[in-house]
């Protein structure tokens, strides 16, 4: 009965949303103030991705909380599960997979870079690219050719990276601006990639505590899982 | 300035796994001295003269900036936020665990910094960033306690909070659909965009989203499961403070964005079954925790209920019933701390502790309103809004906050009566220490509230005034149609 | 045909919503309840990134030596690329819950584990069953809770 | 610092000093100066006046106001009375029994104190939300006394509370209605605009305060908490609340009902047309009040519950005598809470008295204690007197006048209603002195002592102010007077011996003095005249022919009265008892369903109806 | 009145009710007597009765309150009959009235029930428990017909209702205006007598198993001197309710000796009624008499 209800309520739901969403104007937004933010995102950041602009410009203030949440979904998981001792590890790879992991790493380590760095241009940044960088350190453990990365290491990674992105903030605040205010924007030109002023340290900040937080994270369920086999 | 209160409690959260490692005193000294700041802070933003006023974060003009609008009520909140964070701050629970502990007081930070976000944000998607801040950090301390049990309720409450917020997400999505905007002060001025069937749904989303962690009746079934297994002063974090914050932020929405009476009704609807549902759930419960969740349910049923009256006489109650259960409910947690178990092993359990036994009177004193004990007065606005404004709804609801007193009368004293019976000595006395001082903290608010009371009015009809005032805040905030971009200097 | 895409798109949202509601509210297995969750993100996500959506737009970058033409709206990726990140945290942290429960109860069975939560629930709180019928009416003195065994840290 | 204010800072005061007093032997003897200084704080004011309290702040909007009128005055006079008497009895030999059983003397001082400021503070009020702030305070005052027995009493002050909740609330309720309606809770102000308010309007509110201050009177339906809640306290607390706690209500309803609202227009609220007015549906309320808990009363084995029964009883004749709103009825309702309060308060201190030496009040377990009790014996004979509203005690006066405001007012059910509750109230304090003091003395009894001083020095002091004013209620009356008219109420014509009036009056020292003259001619005809009287044992006695020995069993309290049983037992159904018993089941079963609704398997589906109904409310028009 | 007459009058009634209640009993004996076909006691025996009973050596006194019963049961009667106005003495029946008068003679049987429960004897305190059951179903049709009548004269004030009923003759007496109230009241009046067939409380056959169990000597003999007084009273109470009064001695004398002639002589003639059953008859005919009587009258 309850699953009956459940299902009866769940197609009106659908059903309701759906002819919600048939009223609103798909493909013309009023884009209040979105064009705005295309009109001012090179003067204000000197960004040439807009998006990017978004995210680390107008709206960082969210990117802050977003790696907070990843912090903290790292923290919490560390507390639900660093309980345990690591467990023993699988069975030992075999030589292709040895040598294949050592190759990718330092390609993916050059790739999650490149994309974080060039995140202010390209599509791309520092989340996209941490999260490469999370699989390169991680790739030893799935190959089972390593422990995969030092814990403490990690720790003081996200620790430094996430109080980076804030004391940039806040160095702005110290500089008589505002928290989070772009800063040096006028320095290098647009499509450079030291241009943007802070925005290329913030991304990298953002991908490195990304890169340690996912990292950690998998880190650390791999080893819960390594300890239930 | 203001930023500080998010952004210190984030860097002490971030560095405090590295400085423990560093050094112990460190590691135990960051967090609380981050939360000081901050209370410094608010303390110096609290001028009257400047009250309210806007920031443009990263310098950049609403509606394409985040905006963080600092007003009495705001400040108010940060303030109660790095207070409650520091009277519950996690302690050591003697099992040795250093770095469960640090992780612990981490998320706790975070969850310090969310809520301050939430008292200040003036955009609807930050809003959400920070609620789901809020929503992590609190899945993590709700397993704190590593039992079996705590994994499964955690999980379990993730899963309803985490449906909500796709839930409101979609709320948002649809809003920003309709008006290209995600600034309050901006949506405010578009309200009337927002009137439609649509825009109720979006708010209905936000609502039943943000509900989940407001406890709002009838998606906060965790609230039970959740406070049962964690240790009581996260329990007392969570009702306390996080709740109130969630209600912060549909307050806001309500005033600025949806002044439609139908959506004050669900709100008014919903409260009621709230509050009787929690208060007859309470009345059947049979160990502290649980009855002090349920109950903890019904006082937020009242939170909405007076939130759900119409102008500043609705906001004013509202941040009274609030405020008072802001300070109540922890306490009321930190003592079943100290007693913890069924009902029944608390036979007599007041005469072996005294203090904490008054403390229990005095906070059930309260919550129930005897005048003049706060709660009296949050009571009697509450029946004072419902009445002037009538209706079939409004009745129901007083009659509903009647009935739920009475009922609180019989379980609370039931179980004080139980508290100073003259039981069996078998139970062993109970852990004295930081719980009771603790709550003996809250007490004293309490009776300093009673002492101030007057001063205590005048400065939350000034807040209530300002918060209901869509207008100031939409002046506040500044002209949505900004002609340069600010750039550097504000 | 553009007359339908927008319903379509709009389709695919509600319809991954309702997919990952569904799945998390009847399945009873905690894997695929995570996983349910993912896809109603996945669907509020697209959700979300249409609102920004415009018929005569590129994307909002600025490419060197290409003349400025009309952009969609960069806001709500900017919005989905924070949410998509939130969704991978919430998941994460559910996805070490669930394996935690696994452990613990070594089911992965939702009302399994609800049942031995509840009862977990209920000793912290006082060794009282919750709603049991089965219980005798009348005063058999209970043990204290000294006199029960620690729940398991 | 006006006096009202002194009064009021000397009752806070008294908090700490009680509490420090109580805690030594030698310290406890004092225990009823402060009591002493207040009633002489209070006697100096003049009732016919009004006390101005120099607090008053404005706070939530509202101005807060403090002043003592003749009616406040009144009812002042019995509490500090009480108090008086309890703090003596609990001085001496009690207070160290007491404390060496365990039982805590500070808690049960500063209670006493409490009480007696709380109500200060209730019978001061300036305005309605003072009055409420006065009225909850007197509600939760009243707890910590009646629990401190332990046990029993535990559960009875819980339900107390309970009770006394439910009719705070609806006072509450109606206080908000009238600020909402009236725009202020200023007596000036909102009487002003009573008048303009509909019917439905002013009917709800009277049905909100009476309800709400009849449970504290323990009208009919709420009366079930009262008689266990006050009987099974510790003696003094006992004797104090009995006397005169639950009288605030009537206080309040006097002041509420008959000053602001007017008895006037209530009977312009027509309930029945042609039939029955809400002034009569009061009165018939009342009426109920007076019988149903007095036949209870009657049925009672314990002599605690027996006595807390008629306060009830008792309550009834004082909200019939006011609500007939006529000069005398209204000064015969308000006179006995004073004579109620001299009788219960003796009746309850002989009680306890007797269980203090005895260790038990099971009236089956007692008997024949007037040889060894006499002092006793006497104050409960005084006070049962009074209680049955017989000459020549001051109870027969105020039940008197409220007869006499029945018959003129032309309500022969009501005044029949009275009579057959002042009947009950005779066959059952009979038994009451009977079992405890007449027939057999018990073998264990044998050595008991007469109670100390300390309480029988009370008792006997309030025997005296009940023949006092029973001969010349006039000294009473006076005050009454003042009460009356503070609540804007006619006078009677009184002297000193009663009243007069034109339809027939009375002169309690004419009548008083014809019956202790007769009672001269008896005694000089029984002791003047004849052989002289031998004493013989107990159980030297015809007893139907045969000798009753030690062990039969004489004493008896069931079925005292089986002639009467066989008619009226059958209609004892706890009918109240189950109603309360259906109220908390109807209350259990929404708290299971509540309960299951927090243990689903799947709370999360709750979003998902959730946002369904919304968005279906939302959609459709 | 000067203070020295009233103080006059307030010995005088007594020793006249007392008088007078003597020859009631004597009467009320002839006429038992003549019913059962006996001669029947000189005119002098209630005296004679008395003066023995005082006289007697053996005194058994069971405690002071057996004595204090005896003397509230005499004393409470002495002063009931100040209260109720004879030709030319009213007495203080202007002070206390109606209603205090039917709570004055509730006294003596207070005072009796006191002295009787002092004996500790079982029977006595059975038998006190049927007197105030019987109490308890008199008193309310009497109190019925005491609020008809006081309602129709509109005043409680003896005086003045013979007074009001003397005006006019015997078309104004309660027992023509009031039929009904004034067969209730007599009913209640058998009762309140204790006579048969309402004696049971009483218990005047089996003196054994009543109340009166341990009176003896002068206890009794007061009980015979309050038996007097109770027939006076109850005999005035009524020509002054329902017979207009006395308008002079003689037809005061031939009113109440004829009141308490026709109850004695219906008394004779009925069983006993079982204390349950009294209560039953009392509570059905007679109230339903005075109510419907009240209804007529108001």
């Amino acid at each position: 009965m309850p699953r009956f209800a459940t299902v009866l309520f769940l197609a009106g739901f659908a059903f309701l949303l759906f002819s919600l969403t048939l009223t609103l104007g798909f493909g013309e937004p009023p884009m209040r103030a979105g064009q705005g933010v295309l009109d001012q995102a090179v003067a204000g950041t000197g960004a040439a991705n807009a998006v990017s602009a978004v995210l680390l410009g107008f709206r960082g203030l969210d990117t802050l909380g977003e790696l907070s949440i990843l912090f903290a979904a790292a923290t919490a998981g560390g507390l639900v599960l660093g309980h345990r001792r690591p467990g023993g590890d699988g069975p030992p790879a075999g030589a292709i997979l040895q040598a294949g992991t050592r190759l990718l790493f330092p390609l993916m380590l050059v790739v999650g870079f490149y994309i974080v760095l060039h995140g202010h241009l390209t599509p791309g940044g520092g989340f996209q690219g941490g999260v490469i960088l999370a699989a390169a350190f991680f790739l030893p453990v799935l190959a089972g050719t390593g422990a995969g990365p030092d814990h403490a290491l990690l720790r003081v990674v996200e620790g430094l990276a996430g109080t980076v992105f804030i004391l940039i903030g806040l160095a702005a605040l110290w500089t008589g601006g505002v928290f989070l205010e772009p800063l040096l924007v006028d320095r290098g030109a647009l499509h450079e990639l030291f241009s943007a002023g802070t925005l290329p340290l913030l991304y990298l900040a953002v991908g490195l505590k990304v890169g340690a937080e996912l990292a950690g994270l998998l880190a650390h369920m791999a080893r819960a899982g390594g300890g239930e086999a | 300035m203001m930023a500080y209160a998010v952004a210190l409690p984030l860097v002490a959260a971030f560095l405090l796994p590295v400085l423990h490692n560093a050094s112990r005193w460190l590691g135990i000294l960051v967090g609380p001295a981050a939360l000081v700041a901050v209370l410094l802070v608010v303390f110096q933003s609290w001028q009257p003269a400047v009250l309210p006023f806007a920031m443009d974060l990263g310098g950049f003009a609403p509606p394409w900036g985040i905006t963080f609008y600092v007003d009495a009520l705001a400040l108010l909140f940060c303030g109660a936020v790095a207070l409650m964070t520091l009277l519950l701050w996690p302690r050591d629970e003697g099992d040795g665990d250093a770095d469960a502990l640090v992780r612990r007081r981490s998320l706790t930070l975070l969850l310090a910094a969310a809520a301050a976000g939430l008292a200040l944000s003036g955009d609807l998607f930050n809003i959400y960033v920070f609620y789901e801040l809020a929503a992590v950090a609190s899945y993590g301390l709700a397993a704190e306690r590593g039992t079996p049990a705590a994994y499964a309720a955690a999980f379990r409450y993730l899963m309803l909070s985490a449906l909500g917020s796709v839930i409101a997400l979609a709320g948002i999505a649809i809003i920003y659909f309709e008006t290209g905007t995600l600034n309050l002060a901006h949506l405010s001025l578009l309200a009337g965009e927002l009137q439609g069937p649509t825009g109720m749904a979006a708010f209905l989303c936000l609502l039943v989203g943000f509900g989940v962690k407001a406890e709002l009746f009838p998606v906060n079934a965790w609230v039970p499961e959740v406070y049962g297994v964690t240790t009581r002063r996260t329990a007392g974090l969570l009702a306390g403070l996080v709740s109130k914050l969630a209600v912060l932020v549909l307050v806001r929405l309500l005033v600025l964005v949806f002044p439609q009476e139908g959506l004050r009704d669900a709100l008014l609807l919903l409260g009621v079954l709230g509050l009787i549902g929690g208060e007859l759930a309470a009345w059947k419960a049979r160990d502290m925790t649980r009855m002090l969740a349920f109950s903890s349910i019904g006082q937020l049923g009242l939170v909405f209920v007076a939130f759900s009256l119409p102008g500043t006489a609705g906001l004013v109650a509202g941040i009274v019933v609030a405020v008072h259960h802001m300070v109540l409910k922890p306490g009321l947690f930190l003592l079943a701390g100290q007693w913890g178990g069924g009902l029944r092993g608390l036979a007599g359990a007041a005469r072996r502790a005294p203090l904490a036994g008054l403390l229990f009177v005095l906070f059930a004193l309260s919550l129930v309103g005897l005048p003049p004990l706060p709660g009296f007065w949050a009571k009697f606005l509450v029946l004072t809004g419902l009445a002037g404004q009538g209706g079939g709804l409004g009745w129901l609801a007083m009659v509903a906050i009647l009935v739920a007193t009475v009922l609180e009368v019989s379980y609370l004293f039931r179980l004080a009566g139980r508290l100073y019976s003259r039981g069996d000595d078998e139970v062993p006395a109970a852990a004295t220490g930081g719980g009771t001082v603790t709550a003996g903290v809250f007490g004293a608010l309490v009776v300093a509230a009673v002492v101030f009371a007057p001063a205590l009015w005048d400065e939350v009809q000034d807040m209530g005034a300002g918060a209901g005032d869509a207008a100031l805040y939409v002046r506040t905030v500044g002209p949505m149609v900004p002609t340069m971009i600010s750039g550097g200097a504000p | 045909m553009d007359a339908y895409i927008g319903p379509l798109l709009f389709l695919g949202a509600a319809g991954l919503l309702a997919i990952g509601v569904v799945g998390m509210l009847l399945s009873n297995h905690l894997f695929r309840m995570v996983l349910a969750l993912v896809i109603a993100e996945a669907g509020v996500n697209l959700m979300l990134v249409l609102a920004g959506y415009r018929w005569d737009a590129v994307a909002p970058i600025l490419q060197p030596g290409v003349a400025a033409q009309p952009m969609v709206d960069p806001i709500p990726q900017a919005l989905v690329l924070t949410a998509i990140v939130i969704g991978v945290g919430v998941q994460a942290l559910a996805l070490t819950l669930v394996i935690r429960i696994r452990e613990a109860y070594g089911t992965l069975d939702m009302a399994e584990v609800r049942a031995r939560m509840e009862v977990d629930v209920a000793a912290a709180g006082g060794g009282e069953a919750t709603g049991s019928r089965e219980r005798p009416a009348g005063g058999r003195p209970l043990p204290g809770p000294g006199a029960l065994p620690e729940p398991p840290r | 610092m006006t006096h009202l204010d002194l009064l009021l800072l000397v009752a806070l005061i008294n908090l700490p000093v009680a509490w420090w007093l109580a805690g030594g032997a030698t310290r406890r003897r004092l225990l009823a100066l402060p009591y002493g200084l207040m009633l002489g704080m209070l006697l100096y004011m003049d009732p016919g006046a009004t006390w101005d309290s120099g607090l008053s702040w404005v706070f939530l909007g509202q101005s807060l106001s403090w002043r003592l009128d003749g009616l406040g005055w009144f009812f002042a006079l019995p509490t500090i009375g009480a108090a008086l008497a309890a703090a003596a009895y609990s001085s001496g030999e009690w207070g160290e029994d007491f404390a060496g059983a365990g039982g805590s003397m500070g808690w049960l001082q500063l209670a006493l104190a409490a009480n007696v400021f709380a109500m200060l503070v209730l019978l001061a009020a300036g305005d309605l939300l003072t009055l409420f702030i006065g009225w909850e305070l007197v509600s939760w005052a009243g707890l910590p006394l009646m629990v401190l027995a332990g046990g029993a009493a535990v559960g009875a002050g819980i339900r107390y509370i309970t009770y006394a909740m439910g009719g705070g609330m609806a006072v509450l309720l109606g206080v908000v209605l009238v600020y909402v309606w009236t725009g202020s809770l200023v007596p000036a102000d909102f009487m002003a605009v009573l008048p303009t308010l509909a019917s439905w309007q002013v009917g709800l509110l009277v049905a909100l305060f009476f309800g709400g201050f009849g449970v504290k009177m323990a009208l009919l339906p709420f009366h079930l908490w009262q008689a266990p809640a006050y009987g099974l306290s510790v003696g003094p607390a006992a004797a104090f609340l009995g006397a005169i706690s639950s009288r605030m209500g009537l206080f309040a309803m006097a002041l509420v009902l008959v000053k602001f609202i007017t008895l006037e227009r209530l009977v312009d609220l027509t309930v029945i047309p042609g039939l029955l007015d809400s002034r009569d549906v009061l009165a018939w309320v009342a009426a109920f009040t007076i019988i149903l808990p007095t036949y209870t009363a009657l049925k009672q084995n314990d002599a605690r519950l027996l006595l807390a029964w008629h306060g009830i009883g008792q309550g009834g004749y004082m909200v019939l005598g006011l609500v007939m709103g006529d000069a005398m009825g209204s000064a015969g309702g308000l006179l006995h809470v004073f004579n109620y309060a001299t009788n219960q308060a003796v009746l309850l201190l002989a009680v306890f008295a007797v269980m203090h030496r005895t260790g038990t009040a099971d009236l089956n377990r007692m008997g024949g204690l007037i040889v060894r009790m006499p002092l006793s014996f006497l104050a409960l004979l005084i006070g049962i007197i009074g209680l049955a509203g017989l000459p020549p005690m001051n109870g027969f006066v105020s039940k008197w006048l409220v007869y006499r405001s029945l018959v003129l007012e032309g309500e022969p059910l009501l005044f029949l209603a009275a009579i057959i509750g002042t009947l009950g109230t005779i066959l059952s304090v009979y038994k009451l002195i009977h079992n405890i003091f007449l027939g057999q003395l018990r073998v264990e009894h044998e050595d008991i002592r007469e109670a100390p001083w300390s309480m029988t020095g009370p008792m006997l002091v309030l025997c005296a102010v009940i023949v006092v004013t029973g001969t010349m209620p006039g000294l009473v009356l006076g005050v009454v007077a003042d009460a009356q008219q503070a609540i804007g109420l006619a006078v009677p014509d009184y002297h000193l011996g009663g009243v007069t009036s034109p339809a027939g009056g009375l002169d309690m020292l004419w009548l008083n003095g014809v019956i202790m003259a007769g009672f001269a001619v008896g005694a000089v005809l029984f002791y003047g005249f004849g052989g002289r009287t031998k004493r013989v044992h107990q159980l030297d006695n015809y007893a139907g022919g045969h000798f009753l020995t030690a062990d039969v069993r004489y004493q008896y309290s069931d079925n005292f009265y089986p002639g009467l049983m066989h008619h009226i037992g059958g209609w004892y159904r706890g009918s109240f008892q189950w109603l309360e018993g259906a109220l908390i089941s109807v209350v259990d079963l929404l708290a299971t369903a509540l309960r299951g609704f927090y243990h689903q398997a799947q709370p999360a589906a709750w979003v998902l109806f959730t946002i369904t109904l919304g968005f279906a409310w939302a959609v459709l028009p | 009145m000067s203070i020295t007459e009233l103080l006059l009058e307030l010995v005088l009634m007594p020793i006249v009710a007392f008088v007078i209640g003597l020859f009631m009993v004597l009467m009320m004996r002839r006429i038992g007597a003549r019913l059962q076909r006996r001669v029947g006691p000189p005119v002098f025996q209630p005296l004679y009765d008395i003066v023995k009973l005082y006289g007697k050596r053996t005194q058994v006194s069971h405690g002071l309150m057996h004595d204090i019963g005896i003397v509230m049961a005499v004393g409470g009667y002495v002063a009931a009959e100040t209260l109720l106005p004879m030709p030319g003495m009213n007495g203080i029946a202007e002070k206390g009235g109606l209603i205090a008068l039917l709570y004055v003679i509730m006294i003596p049987s207070l005072g009796l029930a006191l002295g009787v429960g002092q004996c500790a004897n079982p029977n006595g305190s059975i038998g006190i428990s049927r007197a105030l059951t019987a109490m308890l179903a008199y008193d309310i049709p009497f109190v019925i017909v005491i609020f008809g009548v006081a309602w129709h004269f509109g005043t409680t004030n003896l005086v003045e209702i013979i007074a009001l009923q003397q005006a006019g003759g015997i078309a104004t007496w309660g027992a023509v205006e009031m039929p009904l109230l004034a067969i209730a009241g007599l009913f209640g009046m058998q009762a309140m007598l204790g006579k048969q067939p309402f004696e049971i409380y009483v218990a005047p056959a089996e003196i054994a198993t009543g109340p009166m169990v341990e009176m003896g000597g002068k206890y009794l003999g007061g009980l015979f001197v309050m038996q007097c007084f109770q027939l006076y009273t109850a005999a005035v109470l009524y020509v002054t309710l329902f017979l207009g009064g006395g308008e002079n001695w003689l037809f005061f004398l031939i009113k109440i000796f004829a009141v308490v002639a026709i109850p004695m002589s219906i008394a004779f003639l009925f069983p006993r009624y079982r204390t349950e059953d009294l209560v039953g008859l009392l509570w059905k005919w007679p109230v339903m008499a005075a109510l419907i009587g009240v209804a007529l009258v108001m």
